[in-house]
């Protein structure tokens, strides 16, 4: 047993983290939020340094890693927000392709994926209201003969993550009449082909784009269909804990640097004739910041783990990460504008970018209130089982 | 102990309900909408001053010479109780009406009084207060722009920061450095500044919430002149202490309140998987908290008013109400967003009981505005509890 | 409109001071944890100085006051632990007589209640584990010709405050097969007959011991029934709103002097060369203490005037002061504790008695969930009263 | 990262489970019952003990020659969870299989090592640590407990507190000062004291929670020699630093875990109004959040152990350990207590799943006894992150 990141996977942090520091750090994201586009030329250096391959397999011209290397990754880029839609990518549709893609779908997207040529993101919402599964409703008529060769999409999809960025979408629709996961059949929908519509939302965090994405009457045939049909549900449920474990990265690497402004600060800032970070209650609010920053680190290390091993507690690692760190990164990236006074406040200070990135995340594919509910629900299914074996 | 109100006081209180309901802007109490063009908006709520002003609605406490009503607290509580039922428009004049004009009256010279006052509650001269800079944070007595005397004028120059309304405001109260010499706290003098002069600048601050309120502004060898002195030179912290205590009572519990009634019936109408919000435990639950800490603040605000009615000032219970309803708020409206959904990721407010997304962020600027949580917690803990002094407090801030 | 207590109010506070210090202040508290009963001693005194009488009604001998005399004296009771049945004889008991009861039970209680000579409790809870209005089980079966002029008790109720200590106690029977509040009746038991005996049950507070007590097939009369048959619900549940606030005043004055033995230690204890207090840790942790104090007080006041005037909002009133305090003092109680350090945790720091009250009080005649459930409805309701009258 | 074990240390788990199904009191894993009687309970615990250390299993960090195993960190991780997932009873001599005996082997003579490290495991002699006083609080170095040179011996006067096991302890390991003239962290001598002589008494501390496992120690001209000196004179904040450094590690998750999964059990047994507490949404929230938050500290403790392999000392992630894990306790039984219902007013512990209610008021002395949280947020904040230090830092606390 050993908890901690490999030599070779801090490498990789230390990497990413050189890259992205003399690309400007987070003047990338600024620069998004300001409305410039950096996804595109970014992407090619991702591609450039292999980030874009590490989940791939070997066969199809990457890593064959998984989600403790794309997490020492994203701890790294969630640091300095950087755009892009890497965790839709690399943690959602990479291992979806790779688990349920037909031999012809694989060979299509994964090496595009491993070398930059293909962007990919998840269009699920058809109502941004309503949570998951109820906010899948979009149904995919069956068309072809046997029922299962083709299918007829019609409708918008809300709430998709850089949709005009990405070459492809995992489309949820539903192929039966059904409100829960069951019914659910996944699609690979290109977004360049005609009867395919992309509109901008305003989205609360600017440097993660939000897009409508339309399918105006789209025929797709059986090359769409990723994975059984009715059956994506399952599916879709491990892509979302993986989703969630890697958006629980990405804060963290964001609580690391914002427990670090407040460390600064409380350095350099004197009030009063003392630097404030003397004073207990930012000394103490700051201790706090790094308890609850470790502590989700410490819960994204296992649950990374757990899901690359199909270890049984894996859901509710994953579920944990999230029940953890909704509140307590929040609150995180809160009292570092706290500690910041005045300046706290401004454009100009960091804080709120990851604030409002640390909000817009908290509902997304997965509240805090269901996660909870599938982090309990997976314990004691854990522990019944356990129980009958003979184990006291 | 009686928390019913007077005869009087409820015809106060019809009285104020029926004027607003004749003289809010059209359309107002079902669509309050304010004008998004900057231009427009300011020629709006200055509009809406004069509307105030013209039936003396606009300072009711003050006294019936200047315009005002002679307002009695519990008026003055039922005011912004009704102010905040119909959400009305804000005074663009806000510093001038609730401490600029107060303060003159008090500790004005008779020039002064009869030169500014008359021009407040109308907004025909808009104030800002020149108050906090850069390096002096909280810490209001350490700050360093200068006034230096040449001749019967003051040549001022330094930058203060977190002014708001300085890029529309005509005057300035500004606090000053004429002697440093002394402690920090001795050779301030409070000065009126005029703002329309070559030697100020003002530069908007881009907020969090990419809205910009507050304000930096330059002094480069501004002038103003020996008859625009309030109070004795050197003696401006005197005048600092005068002008807060008129900050107290400017409580914003009703607005909150009013922000909560508004997320209850939001509760009410939208639905999640066909139920309503309200039908929701967690949602129940939490609603049920905000609603104990909104009306433990507001009770403990009526109790502060009442002592205050006794003896003139109010009671220590006063410092409690920027630590409670600042954080209030902010959970409230962190609580306003959390239940939006996946719609939390939008900035929209098509689904928001009032502006809840944009009411977060901008939440965060009034908690700090406060002066940070920490500051009132070192007052109660100090002044109201009478524990040890902390390391600093040889120092002082404001307040103290 | 003034929010505070009036000076006569004041003055009734001074008095219970004074004399509560005079007698050992919180020393009785300790000398009834010890073993010893002080109960009738106390009572006696109570009764001298007419605090038996405050919510009695003139024509009885009382002073026909209500909540708001009541609680200004219960903070006072509160501060000092005071033992002694106060709460539920005089806001219990005596409401519910004077509401409810017959000229000749009003008779027969009131007078004595006013002049010590008779104190009351309540016998609710057939199962310790279950909330109200399901906990109450006991059947009360009639045995009279008419079904309403006698009836027999036969079970055990639990949870009885000083069941030993009183001359009768409000029991609630079913004289209905019903589980909600409906089919409740309410009856005056007298605890001196053949037919009912208390046991001692070690309860967590032991400054106010807990009973069972045992009716055995006792038969009851007309005489016993208190208020109509079968519709007790509804008074029980304004009982209960009544010792809700009654048990916040008292936990609201426990926490006053709370702060005071923090801000005491604060000032006095040195480490590190300086008083503790100095550090912002404790000054602010002390600062939070009072705060939270203050604001219990606040829903105090308002609901215990709410209560005594009928105000359509009292019932809300009422809940809010449980919602805010369960946590919260609860909170008041730990911080001293933690600010007191090693020996804060001493048997001879008072801080343990306080913490327990408020331990056993928080699910005691309603849990904070359940208040939180009462404060929300009540609102809902309040409020879809205004919307229809013409009130915008 | 591989959180996975190894052959060699899943064969450790099995060897000691099976251990412990053999060897744990009879009836243990049924109803784990410990004798009431103080006699009884000391020579329950003291058989245990033994039983333990008969077969290896006291002291496993310990080296093979005295007795140990020389696990490794992870077997000891292994231990600890075994060892709590059947709530095994505890060493009595804990203080000083965990704390003396590795301090001894360390930094003690040949005549100490030989003389006191065999009694060790086996609880011949049991130990106590003389640390805390009265005044000093948690800065132990202020202590002012005094030991006087007299020949070959010094007599030593002074009052001890919060000695744990001091009323059964056979030996104490004492802090006292030699040496006045210094700073504070001078001048201090560690001593091991024979209990069993005229000048010293030792007085229980009445709890909270009315139990008396804590005790005052007074020393009214005791005595000890020379050769029972440890370390060097005046030298002993060395050794105090020393000693510290084994205290980490002794974590109390595992057993924090193992009450979070009696607890789960007890909500799927335990119904109110007829529904298993564990349908309830609100306790299902709840277990939840605790669940996450128990996740958490045993992942970071792992990583703390993984960095201790490899460079031999734990990682900063180890002062999280305390707050963490104290403040878990304390939420994790308070919780307990609360979903009783209106048994929560009880003592007794019929309807608890462990025995929530004494531990829930005896978690507020560990919670205390850990120096409090505000001294480990400093010493994060301080050592961790660099923070300027406090007013007091000048001085010093435990684990500087």
């Amino acid at each position: 047993m050993d908890a901690r990141l490999t030599d070779e996977q801090q490498r990789v942090q230390e990497t990413a983290r050189d890259f992205i520091e003399s690309e400007g750090g987070i003047e990338l994201a600024r620069r998004q939020l300001e409305g410039e586009n950096v996804v595109d030329d970014l992407w090619n250096e991702l591609a450039d340094l292999d980030y874009t391959a590490i989940t791939v397999p070997l066969e199809y011209g990457g890593f064959g890693e998984g989600m403790v290397y794309l997490t020492a990754l994203l701890e790294v880029t969630g640091r300095y927000a950087l755009p892009g839609p890497l965790p839709e990518t690399a943690a959602i549709a990479v291992p979806l392709l790779t688990e349920l893609g037909t031999e012809d779908q694989q060979s299509t997207y994964l090496p595009a994926i491993a070398d930059g040529d293909c962007r990919m993101s998840v269009a699920v919402y058809d109502d941004e209201t309503e949570s998951l599964p109820h906010a899948i409703q979009m149904r995919a008529e069956p068309t072809g003969s046997d029922s299962e060769s083709a299918f007829r999409l019609d409708g918008t999809k809300t709430l998709v993550p850089y949709g005009d960025d990405v070459d492809a979408v995992i489309l949820a629709a539903r192929t039966r009449n059904s409100q829960g996961y069951d019914g659910i059949s996944l699609f690979v929908v290109d977004t360049d082909q005609d009867g395919v519509e992309t509109q901008r939302l305003d989205s609360l965090d600017w440097t993660r784009p939000m897009y409508e994405l339309t399918v105006d009457d789209l025929e797709v045939g059986d090359k769409a269909l990723l994975g059984p049909v009715h059956a994506g549900g399952s599916a879709l449920q491990t892509a979302v804990d993986r989703f969630t474990v890697a958006g629980t990265a990405m804060l963290t690497g964001a609580a690391d640097r914002a427990v670090d402004l407040s460390v600064e600060h409380g350095t350099e800032r004197e009030q009063y004739g003392h630097p404030v970070g003397r004073f207990q209650a930012v000394k103490h609010r700051i201790a706090d910041m790094w308890i609850d920053m470790q502590s989700a680190r410490s819960l994204v290390y296992y649950a990374a783990w757990a899901l690359d091993n199909d270890e049984p507690d894996a859901t509710r690692a994953a579920a944990a990460t999230k029940v953890y760190a909704a509140d307590r990164l929040h609150r995180v990236f809160s009292d570092d504008i706290w500690n910041h006074g005045g300046m706290g406040f401004t454009w100009d200070h960091d804080g709120h970018i990851y604030l409002k990135q640390a909000k817009s995340w908290r509902n997304f594919l997965g509240s805090p209130e269901s996660n909870r509910e599938r982090l309990i629900s997976a314990r004691l299914a854990t522990e019944s089982a356990k129980s009958p074996s003979g184990e006291s | 102990m009686d928390f019913s109100y007077t005869e009087a006081q409820e015809s106060f209180r019809h009285e104020l309900r029926d004027w607003l309901e004749e003289n809010l802007p059209d359309g107002w109490l079902e669509n309050p909408e304010i004008p998004s063009d900057r231009e427009e908006r300011n020629a709006f709520f200055k509009e809406w001053q004069q509307t105030l002003a013209a039936d003396n609605w606009a300072g009711i406490h003050w006294p019936e010479a200047y315009g005002g009503r002679g307002a009695s607290l519990i008026e003055q509580t039922i005011y912004r109780e009704e102010m905040a039922r119909v959400n009305a428009p804000p005074q663009i004049n806000l510093i001038g009406v609730n401490l600029i004009g107060p303060t003159l009256i008090e500790v004005g010279t008779e020039e002064q009084k009869e030169r500014f006052v008359p021009n407040i509650l109308s907004a025909e001269e808009i104030w800002c207060q020149g108050y906090s800079e850069p390096e002096s944070g909280s810490d209001v007595a350490s700050l360093t722009t200068k006034a230096e005397k040449d001749g019967d004028e003051w040549v001022i120059n330094g930058q203060k920061i977190w002014t708001s309304y300085a890029h529309i405001a005509d005057w300035c109260f500004l606090v000053a450095r004429t002697d440093s010499s002394g402690t920090k706290h001795e050779g301030l003098t409070a000065f009126l500044v005029d703002m329309d002069q070559d030697g100020i600048s003002t530069e908007p601050i881009h907020q969090a919430n990419d809205d910009r309120t507050f304000n930096q502004v330059y002094f480069d060898d501004a002038v103003t002149t020996d008859d625009l002195v309030v109070g004795e030179v050197d003696e401006g912290w005197d005048v600092v202490m005068t002008l807060s205590a008129f900050e107290h009572g400017m409580t914003s519990i009703y607005s909150i309140e009013q922000e909560y009634l508004d997320l209850l019936e939001y509760c009410q109408e939208e639905t999640r998987g066909g139920t309503p919000l309200i039908e929701d435990d967690n949602v129940r639950r939490q609603l049920a908290d905000l609603d104990a800490r909104i009306q433990a603040a507001k009770m403990t605000h009526y109790r502060n008013v009442s002592t205050q009615m006794e003896t003139g000032t109010p009671g220590p219970e006063a410092s409690m109400d920027l630590v409670v309803s600042d954080e209030l708020r902010k959970d409230l409206l962190n609580f306003a967003v959390d239940i939006k959904g996946p719609a939390a990721a939008l900035w929209d407010n098509e689904h928001e009981a009032v502006d809840e997304t944009s009411g977060y962020i901008r939440s965060y600027g009034s908690w700090i505005a406060a002066g940070t949580g920490d500051i009132q917690r070192n007052i109660i803990g100090e002044q109201v509890l009478g524990l040890p002094k902390d390391i600093k407090s040889k120092t002082s801030h404001r307040g103290e």
